[in-house]
């Protein structure tokens, strides 16, 4: 037999688990950062891991069985595949460990104790309502820079732009449609694609702004950037300031900090009282432009700035 | 016959990766309390379950000097063909898990049939076949996850008791494939057949060995042993999902490549594969439970695999 | 007359542009020993690798026992009894002596562990295969070596050994005692003789004359792609039979004409 | 001798690869009018350029019997050298590339020395190197894109006019890394034991070819062009990306074996890897342009890639 | 008395449990063929491949000219101008004939193309090359043909010739006439006396005793890793020398004595 109590940690601090869908992403990495300060500030002690790609669930599996083996108190996790999690996130609850979901809701939602995250169908709608307004009646010919097949938030943002714009999937407005994976390099392949199919896109949306700066450098390429408007999400930093820089037009800025915070509170809470947290809290999302339109609600880039992560 | 018990051991192909895995298990040992317990372990081998029986197939392929990219992809299909079949179409579960084996085998019969008939390398074969497999499961499964699977299906994530310890009866199953195998390849006529063929096309084939026949046995085999896998996945994951897999084909490779067997064929043990996938299992759950951050953790992790078999390389080298 | 036990007619083999067989007839009579010889690039492993299934000619006809025969590949000739040491040495690098020995027709325990597991029976292999090796005494330190650390003499004697335990029908070597010592050679010849003299003919591939003479009933002599003569060793003396293979000599008729002047005093014929 | 040029050309092992390509090409061009124009074709080369370069430095390892996992990882971390150096530590902007360049270079030769010092398998070894060099990546950048770069960085972006279309400096970069390197590999010594030692060790061994000091030195250059690749990489995206890469070590695998070059080292062509790299890029650009669905594409590729290699299997057999 | 040009004094070289080389000395005087002659798995490659560098004994020291010297791989020992015909052929198999032929010291072209682009001058190396097979009279269709695709016995051709046209102080050949034609044997032999007569020295392995006593000036017997005798052909027969290398008689103090009667008579010796 193999020293002290199995499962049952002994070390004094309560540690706390952050599983993140990818190492790569800038969000993940505030996110990270939020997770850690509050951990300290809480006195808990953080453990990290993260699946190898968007839509890597048998990582994020992995790691929820070494953290409970290593003894964790809670699990926050941004779920990769959000119905294909749920039996996992179960058997960890069922070991009497708080499982928080952040940024994307598992399915069923109630499979986690809690839900910290954008609305994204929301975040979606309001860039789609935005072009709408901005294009001012002009006729439309629209790009989708998407995730991949399969994820929910790409699904989500696509179906929200759609929606905020008007307008149904298969519209004939959409003439491309290409997967980026949010990478830059692919969005820019991507965009160039696109304009060659069709040299008179003037609409284009992205799942995220690493996608939306590729595209940018695609149109400027073919000195298309000044009258093809660009929207987005994220929020981020580099985002934010291609938004004052005009690069994009608007962005869906959201929250991730907010989200690890209070997410590592509330296991901190668990570890002391016992008590659950529960039910879904909106960590919000803002419209982030310096050109505003009548009808949408947005806020400029100086707030975006003071507010962005990465 | 002069070679004791010992001395054999050494000179076995997999000594070195044993010796790393029995490093790295030593080391995690004495740096964290919860490393060296019955559970732990079993909890091990359930994270290597999935990819260590593809890695019994990739192993298969390795040995006749192939390579296969397209397992991981494979098994995701088969997962969603088994689920759906059983959740969508109501097919009793036992034949819907009969259509994923078949559905499997399938595709590896294709691997192997495109490697003999047109000559072409087991590299391009399964890469495109990775591309047309993976896009099957998306366009079949309509990027929808499948839930509330029949128990059959979950089966084999059920555990049993040894001693104190829960043992799920997949990872039985797969240590049960890795003895059978190991049996194959190393005690019948079959599994000399393999090495040859590994060793030289030519030579087997003017030693009166069907090299085209046996070549598509074994990539047809290794398809079916994939849709081992995929009834592993599912019953440890309790779901069909249609991104599993992804990273599987080169983490295969890497448990095939740590445990000693040469990507140039005709040499390796299939024990020896499964000690390579508990190598990267022990490092992940190790570091995992010491808490190391996550990018530390893929770090550390390039750096343990280079000396795994560094290890090896030098016990070899001290043997000469 | 009796019918030749392997038979070829008009075999033409081409790479790209290099023609291996032009033309080439063969036959190999009941129970003797025939020896083919030539020069480098002559022919004589593509004739018999064309004669063994393992190449495809890309016309001509092949007849066992005076049927026509097609040998898709190694195995089909091997399960007519032909059995063929190849020059580049069919040996699996890795594998052992015993497991080269049995390649493709492995043995298997006796009894349910072998009908139903297929269970290898390693002793027995190993046993046979010391035996056979034993027989031509080719100095061995261990049987369970991979043969790729053999010496070039020691795996040589591994595939003669192999040939010798399984045919029945047919015996072909393409040059086996190149690699082989004095001692180990003596073996090989002997070992012709004996098959030879249970009633299976050999052929034998060689460039050594003194062993051509000292074993061959008759000599193919091939050349450029061709059979270009047939010979009984007692008719001709080795130089001559040189000249023929080098072509200063034509056979017609049974009998040594000097087809080239220069060519037969360089090499000391008057 | 006799061979005349048509014959030598089919003989080549770039011609299959070749003859797929303008197939791929003709079927385009049928297919959708956008495709047969220059600034399509400028596109394309623009597309693959980054891989493309990528596969010059696979291809090179791939000739010795090596393979390289690494290289994306290493490209992406190159970037990010040099555009951190530029624009954070204020570094004249040629010195950064110099850094970037060198820093490539370094871990080629790290590779090198592990490959040849301690005769670790190459797979082993970059896998090693990929995880190692991705986390080093996102550690030192702290996940930050980089941005605002100086026009040094970006000139390779620009662009120049030849007849109607406009062509990037990059584009021409590439072009003449691919003859250059079909210069090296075919008519100096150096590539010549370069094919040796693909050819087997040992043998380049015993003729007195410095086989360590040659694998050390192919590792090395592969790193330098590397680094060629991430500066390539930067001046098209115009940023410093951490995230760059991921995928590129399968894909500049990809190329390499689609150009007819074996993965057992010792036969290919430089120039059949190009041609290799701008079948992929046709595949996607043209089904893109003829809009096919992006998991369609994924699946018509994956069918294409195998067809691709199989005309040129076809073609040598006619051959024969 | 004269310095040997190569010596070796107490190699030994182990395989795991094998021993390969058990304590072989070795000389070879300016101006002779020496032929080393043994069994298979004698050690006679072991030895040559430690005396030029191709592998690294685990005890024992070579000189050269009476110096000690380390060859720490095959090209310090080229460097110092010995060439070696190894017996698995150093030839790349999807390389052509020239490229082989000039592999490791390849010509460039004169003129800044050579210096500065450092371009091959391929013409030079297939024209010599040429030159140099013609010699040996090697019948080959192509020059170009990755030499995979030549017959056994033309490889062989390629590495003897490779050899020859480069030594300048040793030439070591490891039974090079095992895989050539009549002919090409006589070729290689005549070589082997012309390298001799221009004075460098040749260290032949063969198992092939009519050419063993047609050309050497010396016999090194090797048995079980190391040397047993040095003979000069005339003092004993064929047959003797054939004894002594199957360990059947014992060389002391120059004359044959008989060490295993029951061996001796096997091989017909009274
Ligand atoms: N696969 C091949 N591709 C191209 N040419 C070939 C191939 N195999 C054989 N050849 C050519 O065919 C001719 C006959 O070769 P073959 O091996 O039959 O000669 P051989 O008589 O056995 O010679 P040796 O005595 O040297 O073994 C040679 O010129 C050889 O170069
Ligand atoms: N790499 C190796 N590993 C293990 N054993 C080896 C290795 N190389 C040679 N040996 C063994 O060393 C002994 C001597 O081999 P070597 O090749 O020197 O013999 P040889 O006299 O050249 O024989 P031959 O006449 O057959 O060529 C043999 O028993 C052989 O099996
Ligand atoms: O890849 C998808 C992920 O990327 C983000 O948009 C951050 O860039 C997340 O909100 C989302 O989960
Ligand atoms: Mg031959
Ligand atoms: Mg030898």
């Amino acid at each position: 037999g193999g020293g002290g109590g199995g499962g049952q940690s002994s070390s004094a601090t309560p540690k706390v688990g952050l599983i993140t869908k990818t190492e790569t992403n800038p969000f993940f990495v505030k996110m990270k950062e939020g997770a850690q300060k509050s951990a300290q500030a809480n006195g808990m002690e953080l453990m990290t891991a993260a699946g190898k790609f968007d839509g890597d669930n048998a990582s994020q599996i992995t790691a929820i069985e070494n953290m409970v083996a290593a003894g964790v108190k809670g699990i926050l996790i941004t779920p990769s595949d959000t119905k294909a999690i749920v039996p996992a996130i179960k058997k960890a609850r069922d070991a009497g460990v708080l499982v928080i979901a952040l940024d994307t809701p598992t399915e069923p939602q109630d499979a986690t104790d809690a839900l910290f995250a954008t609305d994204n169908l929301k975040a979606g709608e309001l860039i789609g309502q935005y072009a709408k307004a901005a294009m001012a009646g002009k006729p439309a010919k629209i790009a989708t820079l998407d995730l991949a097949p399969g994820i929910t938030v790409g699904q989500l943002r696509h179906d929200g732009f759609l929606k905020g714009y008007g307008i149904a999937e298969g519209d004939p407005s959409v003439v491309c449609s290409q997967d980026t994976r949010g990478d830059q390099a692919k969005g820019q392949t991507a965009m160039e694609n696109c304009l060659q199919k069709a040299p008179d896109i003037n609409l284009v949306y992205t799942i995220n702004e690493p996608a939306a700066l590729g595209a940018y450098t695609a149109l400027k390429a073919k000195g298309r950037e000044k009258d093809v408007l660009i929207v987005s999400v994220d929020g981020g930093c580099t985002g934010t300031k291609a938004v004052k820089s005009g690069e994009i037009a608007a962005t869906s800025q959201q929250y991730p900090l907010k989200m690890a915070e209070d997410g590592v509170k509330a296991v901190s809470e668990f570890a002391k009282t016992g008590k659950k947290t529960s039910g879904y809290t909106d960590t919000g999302v803002t419209l982030i432009t310096d050109k505003s339109v009548s009808g949408v609600e947005a806020k400029d880039t100086a707030f975006g700035l003071a507010n962005c992560w990465g | 016959m002069e070679a004791t018990l010992p001395r054999r051991l050494i000179s076995t192909p997999v000594a070195g990766p044993l010796a790393a895995l029995v490093l790295a298990c030593a080391f995690f040992a004495l740096r964290t309390d919860q490393f060296l317990t019955g559970p732990n372990f079993s909890l091990i081998i359930q994270q290597v379950m999935v990819v260590g029986t593809l890695a019994i197939g990739q192993t298969l392929i390795i040995l006749t000097a192939g390579i296969d990219l397209s397992n991981g992809a494979i098994m995701a299909f088969g997962g969603i063909v088994m689920t759906k079949l059983a959740v969508d179409s109501g097919l009793p579960p036992v034949l819907a898990i009969v259509a994923g084996l078949a559905v499997c085998s399938g595709f590896g019969l294709v691997n192997g049939l495109l490697v003999t008939r047109i000559s072409l390398p087991p590299f391009i074969v399964t890469l495109g076949m990775l591309n047309v497999v993976f896009a099957l499961t998306h366009i079949y499964s309509n990027e929808q996850t499948v839930t509330d699977l029949p128990p059959v299906l979950t089966f084999l994530g059920q555990t049993f008791q040894v001693g104190q310890t829960n043992v799920t009866y997949g990872s039985l199953l797969t240590i049960l494939l890795f003895l059978l195998f190991a049996y194959l390849l190393g005690s019948t006529a079959w599994g000399r057949h393999v090495y040859a063929l590994g060793n030289s096309p030519e030579v087997a084939r003017l030693t009166g060995i069907r090299t085209r026949r046996l070549t598509i046995g074994v990539y047809t085999l290794a398809g079916f042993v994939y849709g081992i896998a995929a009834l592993l996945l599912v019953s440890r994951t309790g779901v069909g999902d249609p991104q599993a897999g992804q990273t599987d084909n080169l983490d295969s490779i890497t448990a095939v490549v740590l445990g000693g067997t040469s990507l140039f064929g005709g040499r390796g043990l299939v024990i020896g594969t499964l000690v390579g996938a508990l190598i990267v299992g022990v490092f992940r759950n190790g570091l995992q439970l010491m808490g190391v951050p996550s990018i530390y953790q893929t770090l550390i992790t390039g750096i343990l695999v280079i000396l795994a078999v560094a290890v090896d390389q030098l016990s070899r080298r001290r043997n000469r | 007359m009796t019918t030749p036990v392997l038979q070829a007619r008009g075999l033409v083999k081409r790479y790209g542009h290099v023609t291996a067989l032009d033309g080439a007839d063969f036959e190999l009579m009941p129970g003797e020993v025939l020896a083919v010889i030539g020069d480098n690039g002559a022919g004589k492993t593509s004739l018999i690798k064309a004669l063994t299934g393992a190449l495809q000619p890309d016309t001509g006809e092949i007849l066992l026992d005076g049927k026509p025969v097609r040998f898709r590949d190694p195995l089909e000739a091997r399960r007519q009894g032909i059995e063929t040491v190849y020059q580049d040495l069919a040996v699996a690098a890795s594998l052992d002596i015993a497991t080269n020995m049995f390649l493709g027709r492995e043995l298997r325990k006796p009894g349910l562990l072998g009908s139903v597991f297929r269970m290898l029976d390693k002793k027995r292999m190993r046993e046979e295969s010391a035996r056979h090796m034993a027989e031509l005494k080719i100095g061995l330190r261990s049987l369970t070596q991979p043969v790729e650390s053999l010496s070039g003499g020691q795996r040589q004697g591994v595939a003669v050994a192999r040939a010798v335990a399984w045919a029945t029908h047919v015996v072909v070597m393409d040059e086996p005692t190149a690699a082989l010592g004095v001692k180990e050679s003596g073996q090989v010849l002997d070992m012709i003789k004996r098959v030879r003299d249970g009633g299976t003919p050999v052929v034998l591939i060689s460039h050594n004359m003194p062993h051509v003479f000292e074993i061959a009933d008759r000599i193919h002599v091939q050349r450029l792609g061709r059979r270009v003569a047939q010979i009984k060793p007692g008719d001709h003396s080795m130089a001559e039979v040189v000249a023929i293979m080098t072509g200063a000599l034509q056979v017609s008729e049974g009998k040594a004409v000097v087809a080239d002047q220069g060519a037969a005093e360089a090499i000391g014929l008057s």
